[in-house]
């Protein structure tokens, strides 16, 4: 058995998760929920991030995650405050009753 | 070997992100969020990013997703209500288009002849990605604490409970 | 041959011994809890079970074992029994890559006393640490009970802000070892107690210490800080609902947590195995005499018994003392039983301020609970990392 | 040795007063005024002390200013022997009119409160410009002080802004200017292309060798720029009306310093003039036309201020005639002397306006002599120096002026002749109206306050004894090539007596027979209403330039192009904009969902673009 992983396959991992995490988007309508399939296909974003990384070897992508990890957790914090907001405000997490600036 | 790890935590990847999105219920979900990290790590790991499996565990597995399920507890929320008009009719038939293009791109642009070995790239460790950090990164590296912290302050703005 | 030298082989056996010794302590640091306790309290603590109480924990675990393990209705099914196993797991983990001593040989292999060393050791304590929140989130989520929840809600919110002080208390001493793998961690604090993290120059790391203690402290819910579970607000906190095995788990897991932060302590600031001073100095007889005091006192006491049955117990813990006494002095097992002595004698120190604190701290209010973190241990803690990276950049370049 | 000092020192003067003058008390302001301009003043004498040997020129560089391929422009400061002349003249009668307005302005309230520490911020700031275009050493910096001054003058000319008088005057000011400033960037963007750089040693130096008729463009776009600032024909006109502004502005801007710009950036060209020869007769014929015509002018005015106004712009024609005759040393001779007795006619008459309270039509005044007595025995130093009487300093300088002349053309020496005798008559015309006879106004004449007359009586004494003095052309010998001046003592004795003469028929037509001037004029009526109306040049002016151009930016500009091309696109830009949102609104729908969905769309279409135009390795 061969002992090492083609590339593309980890790249075709990640464009799967990827695809989930758009589905989970927009096929869900929790916006719990569709955060999380947001963090999802960050992650999925991550993943070929790293896989470039080790194909040219060199440490840029890791950076590029650490980034997205960071941006990830600041938009976590302000996502969910805000998520609560509409939550107090409506009292509904459901996606659609959400389509209107006024309440 | 590694084909084998490669597999296993691929596939636990995959599942746990379809359980992301089929399961009802937004706790279920935020776990099986948290598999699909944790093998992400794994494979991370595989790829020689030691750093970033560990980032990746602490702060997304660690400290976002506990904020997700925090934050679903406090709401309670329930499993979601099926109501409004369902996108499945144009979504998924694009979705599949989607990935299948994305998939023939990448057999297509990237031949198999670059094989990933465990150990293959070394260059992950803290002291690598510290030393980029704050060499050549440290521009954004600044930018994104200075965003850091407008997040935790637009948090705290926005959670906080008006006093009167 | 090559099948003993086998890294996986290797493993194993010490992932049994470990994990045998591993659950023993747990079973009997409860044990001593309660006695420490008892004595604080001045009272004899359990005595009933065995000589001064000592098979206690073996009839506990009896208990918990036969007793009947009820699943309430209502409980989210799948996740209520995930809750204890993912609490326990993550509790063990960490253990895997704490180190208790250095090379040794064992007939003809030579290995390390510790599982496996990784390069990013502290950061996978953190990480499994972290993953710990969850145990006690779901359980207090899936139990489908307010009480429950509430315990859950504070136990997930208190974690992740102490969190926090904690990783910046962890960050400063490893700046001044400058390596991420533990076992180095350990080599470069060697040679006399001034060399230990705590009194390491540039800058003696007691303010993080102190910080990683308060921070430990809420990390595993103990007094002052156990708000998830305290009982006289909810009922038991995250797990009312859990009887039997799993509710053990959830203790055990406490316990596991509590023996990690202490030997992370122990390893991150008091020089993990190493000796206060050096051999030269007769480090090495300190173990021979502390148990052969021990030994003539439990002596003295079973010829002065206090009550019947003592007449026969103490003169035997004298005479094994002693015996222990001798075997420290025994060259062949100095090599390994040395460190192993500083190593258990400084997590125990730990443990020891662990029950004492218990036994004379009240608990901390919620509000106050956060505001002492994110308001006093947090700037505390970054400033106390500013000043020694400071300090090594100072002193290195 | 820190020539940045002598302008910084006023610019700060200039922060600290505009910035808090406002919350200060007057005396401070007054201090904070005075004490940089006389600072700067004392640093300018310490200057030419270190230099000692003055015929190296020292220059000093301080950063580069402007770094754009082939152009390196640096801000370099330069003095030599021009440069210390010009730098005395500036600091020095600066100073003294400074102190001098502390007394004038000293009633500043009314409309325009807080004027005092305005017209104090403006005028350090005119300092400060005007000592960079005596320093800068390139074109370049010149240049900005050429327009830093022009600010000030068009700030300090509109100060009573409540005026439309003077408001009037001051944009009639600026808009002149930009004329002569236009030909003078046209001028330096020649110079830049021609010797690829603005610097005044690495021009000069490429300029000997430079084809004749370059050098005779720049010379005359310079000169264009010369006539804008120093109220040359055909851009004089704003200079009389400058007058509005107050008396101290008059005599430090509008006679001793900024409308001498124009004569020193000659000068200090001269080497291209010296090369363009018709250049030089353009700039001499310019000159003693300015100079004759001013005069006839001044003959009739009876505004005091306008008629030392005319004096000043056919004195500036003098000094033009010298630059235009190869004189440059006599030309600069007369810019100094000038600069002492026509500040000194200006500030006396000041001192009489203030003394009358504000009036100035010389018909109303009349026996002054005896009520301010200080103010007229200044006065009548500046007059005989005006008038070249000799040995005082007037004569000096334009009879050197008149000898170089008449080497260059006998017929600009005889004009300029006549013009002397004129320029005698009418001051004596305004002196006798003013002094003497017997009072026709109705104020209460006071002697002005010691802080006024003070600086009257230093300058009394510098135009009396200024001309040998300051023995100019012998201390500019170094710089310039020698003049051929035909040494006649006939021709001197020529101009003294046209001086003289004009005095004396003064003296005959309002002192010994009043109403003869009267009579005079109904004679000659038609010439006497052609000089009173000025040649009716602001007319003609108004009639050929300013109408059509007002009428046409009104026709074609604004209705034509703003109203109608520019705005017709703007809104109906707007308008179409407006259409399309209103149909893609619908698309607008609030679900986050949908917009995901065509955001996706959209990248399943780039894909395919991608895949199919993109080059994939086959």
């Amino acid at each position: 058995m061969m002992s090492a992983v083609p590339i593309s396959w980890f790249l075709t991992l990640s464009a799967i998760l990827f695809a989930l995490g758009v589905a989970g988007f927009l096929f869900r309508r929790n916006i719990i929920t569709v955060f999380m399939s947001i963090e999802l296909m960050l992650n999925a974003v991550n993943l070929s991030f790293v896989t470039f990384s080790y194909q040219h070897k060199e440490v840029a992508g890791h950076l590029f995650t650490f980034f997205v990890m960071v941006v990830a957790a600041a938009e976590a914090a302000v996502g969910l405050a805000i998520i609560l907001t509409v939550f107090k405000g409506r009292s509904t997490l459901n996606i659609d009753d959400v389509n209107s600036m006024k309440n | 070997m590694d084909v084998i790890l490669f597999l296993i935590f691929a596939v636990v990847a995959v599942v746990c992100a379809i359980n992301v999105v089929v399961q009802t219920h937004p706790i279920s979900s935020a776990l099986s969020l948290v598999g699909v990290m944790g093998s992400l790590a794994v494979l991370y790991l595989l790829l020689g990013a030691e750093f970033i499996a560990a980032a990746q565990v602490i702060v997304y597995a660690g400290a976002i997703m506990v904020l997700f399920v925090f934050v679903i507890m406090l709401l309670n929320a329930g499993a979601e209500t099926k109501k409004g008009r369902s996108y499945l009719i144009p979504g998924a038939p694009l979705l599949i288009v989607f990935l299948g293009l994305m998939a023939f791109f990448v057999q297509r642009i990237f031949p198999d002849n670059t094989m990933v070995r465990f150990g293959g790239f070394t260059g992950g460790g803290p002291k690598e990605i510290g030393t980029a950090l704050f060499t050549t990164y440290l521009l954004p590296f600044e930018v994104t604490s200075i965003l850091i912290l407008v997040a935790i302050i637009g948090a705290i703005v926005l959670a906080r409970k008006e006093i009167e | 041959m090559e099948l003993l030298d086998s890294f996986i082989f290797i493993s194993l056996i010490k992932a049994a011994v470990i994990f045998a010794v591993l659950m023993t302590t747990l079973a009997y640091l409860q044990w001593v809890e309660r006695k420490v306790i008892a004595h604080v309290q001045v009272r004899p603590g359990p005595y009933r079970v065995g000589p001064h109480g000592l098979l206690q924990p073996l009839a506990d675990v009896i208990k918990l074992l036969t007793k009947e393990d009820l699943v309430p209705p209502y409980v989210n099914k799948p996740l209520y029994l995930l809750a204890p196993f993912l609490a326990m797991t993550m509790a063990l983990l960490s253990i895997s890559v704490i180190p208790f001593g250095p090379q040794i040989q064992v007939g003809p292999v030579k290995t390390w006393m510790q599982m496996t060393d990784l390069n990013i050791g502290v950061l996978f304590i953190l990480a499994a640490s972290s993953m710990g929140v969850y145990g006690i989130a779901l359980a207090g989520w899936a139990s489908n009970n307010k009480y429950a929840l509430i315990g859950g809600l504070r136990s997930s919110a208190q974690m992740i802000s102490y969190e926090l002080p904690m990783s910046l208390a962890i960050a400063a001493p490893l700046l001044i070892s400058n390596t991420l793998s533990l076992r180095q961690l350990v080599e470069t604090q060697a040679g006399g107690i001034f060399n230990w993290n705590i009194l390491h120059g540039p800058f003696p790391q007691i303010i993080s210490f102190i910080v990683f203690m308060i921070a430990a402290f809420a990390e595993t819910n103990r007094v002052p800080f156990d708000l998830p579970e305290a009982e006289n607000e909810l009922v038991a906190g995250f797990h009312t609902e859990y009887s039997s095995m799993k509710f053990a788990s959830f203790f055990m897991a406490e316990y596991a947590n509590m023996i990690t932060v202490s030997a992370m302590a122990t390893l991150l600031f008091l020089g993990g195995w190493m000796a206060p001073w050096p051999v030269a100095w007769g480090s090495s007889l300190v173990p021979t005499v502390i148990f052969a005091i021990a030994g003539v006192t439990a002596l003295y006491h079973g010829a002065h018994p206090a009550r019947k049955r003592d007449k026969v117990s103490l003169p035997v813990f004298g005479v094994i003392f002693l015996i222990i006494a001798g075997v420290f002095l025994l060259p062949v097992v100095q090599s390994w039983l040395l460190p192993l002595f500083w190593f258990v004698a400084k997590t125990g120190a730990i443990l020891f301020l662990f029950m004492w604190v218990r036994a004379t701290l009240p608990r901390f209010r919620y509000d106050q609970l956060m505001g002492f973190t994110w308001k006093f241990l947090f700037p505390v803690a970054m400033l106390n990392l500013l000043v020694t990276s400071f300090l090594v950049a100072w002193t290195t370049k | 040795m820190q020539l940045w000092l002598i302008p910084t020192l006023p610019l700060a003067g200039f922060l600290i007063n505009g910035i808090f003058g406002r919350r200060f008390p007057k005396s401070l302001v007054t201090t904070v005024a005075i004490s940089s301009v006389v600072l700067s003043f004392l640093w300018v004498l310490h200057t030419i002390n270190a230099m000692g040997d003055l015929n190296t020129p020292r220059a000093e560089h301080y950063f580069t200013w402007i770094q754009s391929g082939a152009i390196n422009i640096g801000c370099d400061f330069l003095v030599d022997r021009l440069t210390i002349v010009m730098l005395l003249v500036v600091t020095g009668i600066g100073s003294l009119i400074h102190i001098y307005s502390i007394g004038y302005m000293a009633h500043e309230h009314g409309p325009n409160f807080g004027g005092y520490y305005r017209f104090f911020a403006y005028l350090n700031l005119f300092m400060f410009f005007m000592l960079v275009l005596v320093l800068g050493a390139s074109f370049l910096l010149l240049f900005v002080g050429w327009e830093g001054v022009g600010l000030c003058s068009y700030l300090l000319i509109g100060f009573y802004f409540d005026k439309k008088v003077a408001t009037d005057a001051g944009n009639k000011a600026f808009i002149v200017n930009r004329i002569g400033d236009f030909g003078f960037s046209l001028a330096m963007f020649y110079i830049f292309k021609n010797f690829g750089s603005l610097d005044f040693d690495k021009v000069f130096h490429q300029a000997a060798s430079a084809p004749e008729w370059v050098l005779t463009t720049i010379g005359l776009l310079l000169m264009v720029g010369a006539c804008g600032k120093s109220a040359q024909i055909p851009l004089y006109v704003w200079l009389p009306d400058a007058m509005a502004g107050p008396t101290p502005v008059s005599a430090l801007i509008h006679a001793a310093t900024m409308v001498t710009a124009g004569v020193y950036m000659t000068a200090r060209s001269w080497v291209i003039f010296t090369h363009a020869p018709g250049a030089m007769d353009v700039i001499a014929i310019i000159g003693i036309a300015t100079a004759f015509m001013a005069a006839t002018i001044g003959l009739a005015q009876n505004d005091i201020k306008k008629v030392f106004a005319y004096s000043t712009v056919s004195q500036l024609g003098y000094m033009f005639v010298g630059i235009g005759s190869g004189a440059f040393s006599a030309g600069i001779y007369h810019l100094v002397t000038h600069a002492f007795f026509k500040a000194l006619l200006f500030l006396g008459a000041g001192s009489v306006i203030h003394a009358l309270s504000g009036e100035q039509d010389i018909r109303n005044m009349g026996g002054l002599r005896k009520k301010i007595p200080i103010t007229f025995w200044t006065m009548v130093c500046a007059w005989v120096a005006i008038s070249g009487v000799p040995p005082f300093s007037g004569f000096f300088s334009k009879d050197a002026i008149l000898l170089a002349a008449y080497g260059h053309s006998p017929a600009i020496y005889w004009i300029g002749v006549v013009t002397a005798g004129m320029t005698a008559f009418y001051v004596s015309r305004a002196m006798f109206m003013t002094f003497f006879g017997s009072y026709r106004g109705t104020a209460h004449p006071h002697e002005s306050p010691a802080v006024m007359w003070v600086p009257l009586a230093v300058l009394a004494a510098l135009s009396l004894v200024g001309g040998w003095l300051f023995p100019i052309p012998a201390f500019l010998k170094a710089m310039f090539p020698a003049v051929e001046g035909a040494e006649n003592p006939m021709l001197m004795y020529i101009s003294v007596f046209a001086g003289l003469a004009g005095i004396a028929l003064a003296y005959l037509m309002y002192v010994l027979k009043p109403g003869m001037a009267d009579s005079l004029a109904e004679t000659l009526k038609a010439p006497y209403n052609l000089i009173y109306n000025k040649y009716f040049v602001d007319e003609i002016y108004s009639a050929t330039v300013v109408r059509p151009l007002v009428g046409g930016s009104r026709i074609v500009l604004w209705k034509g192009v703003d109203a109608g091309l520019i705005d017709g696109i703007v809104n109906g830009v707007g308008a179409r904009c407006r259409d399309v949102g209103s149909v893609l609104r619908l698309l607008q729908s609030g679900s986050i969902r949908s917009y995901a969905t065509w955001v996706l769309f959209g990248s399943v279409a780039l894909l395919l673009a991608m895949g199919l135009y993109g080059g994939l390795p086959r």
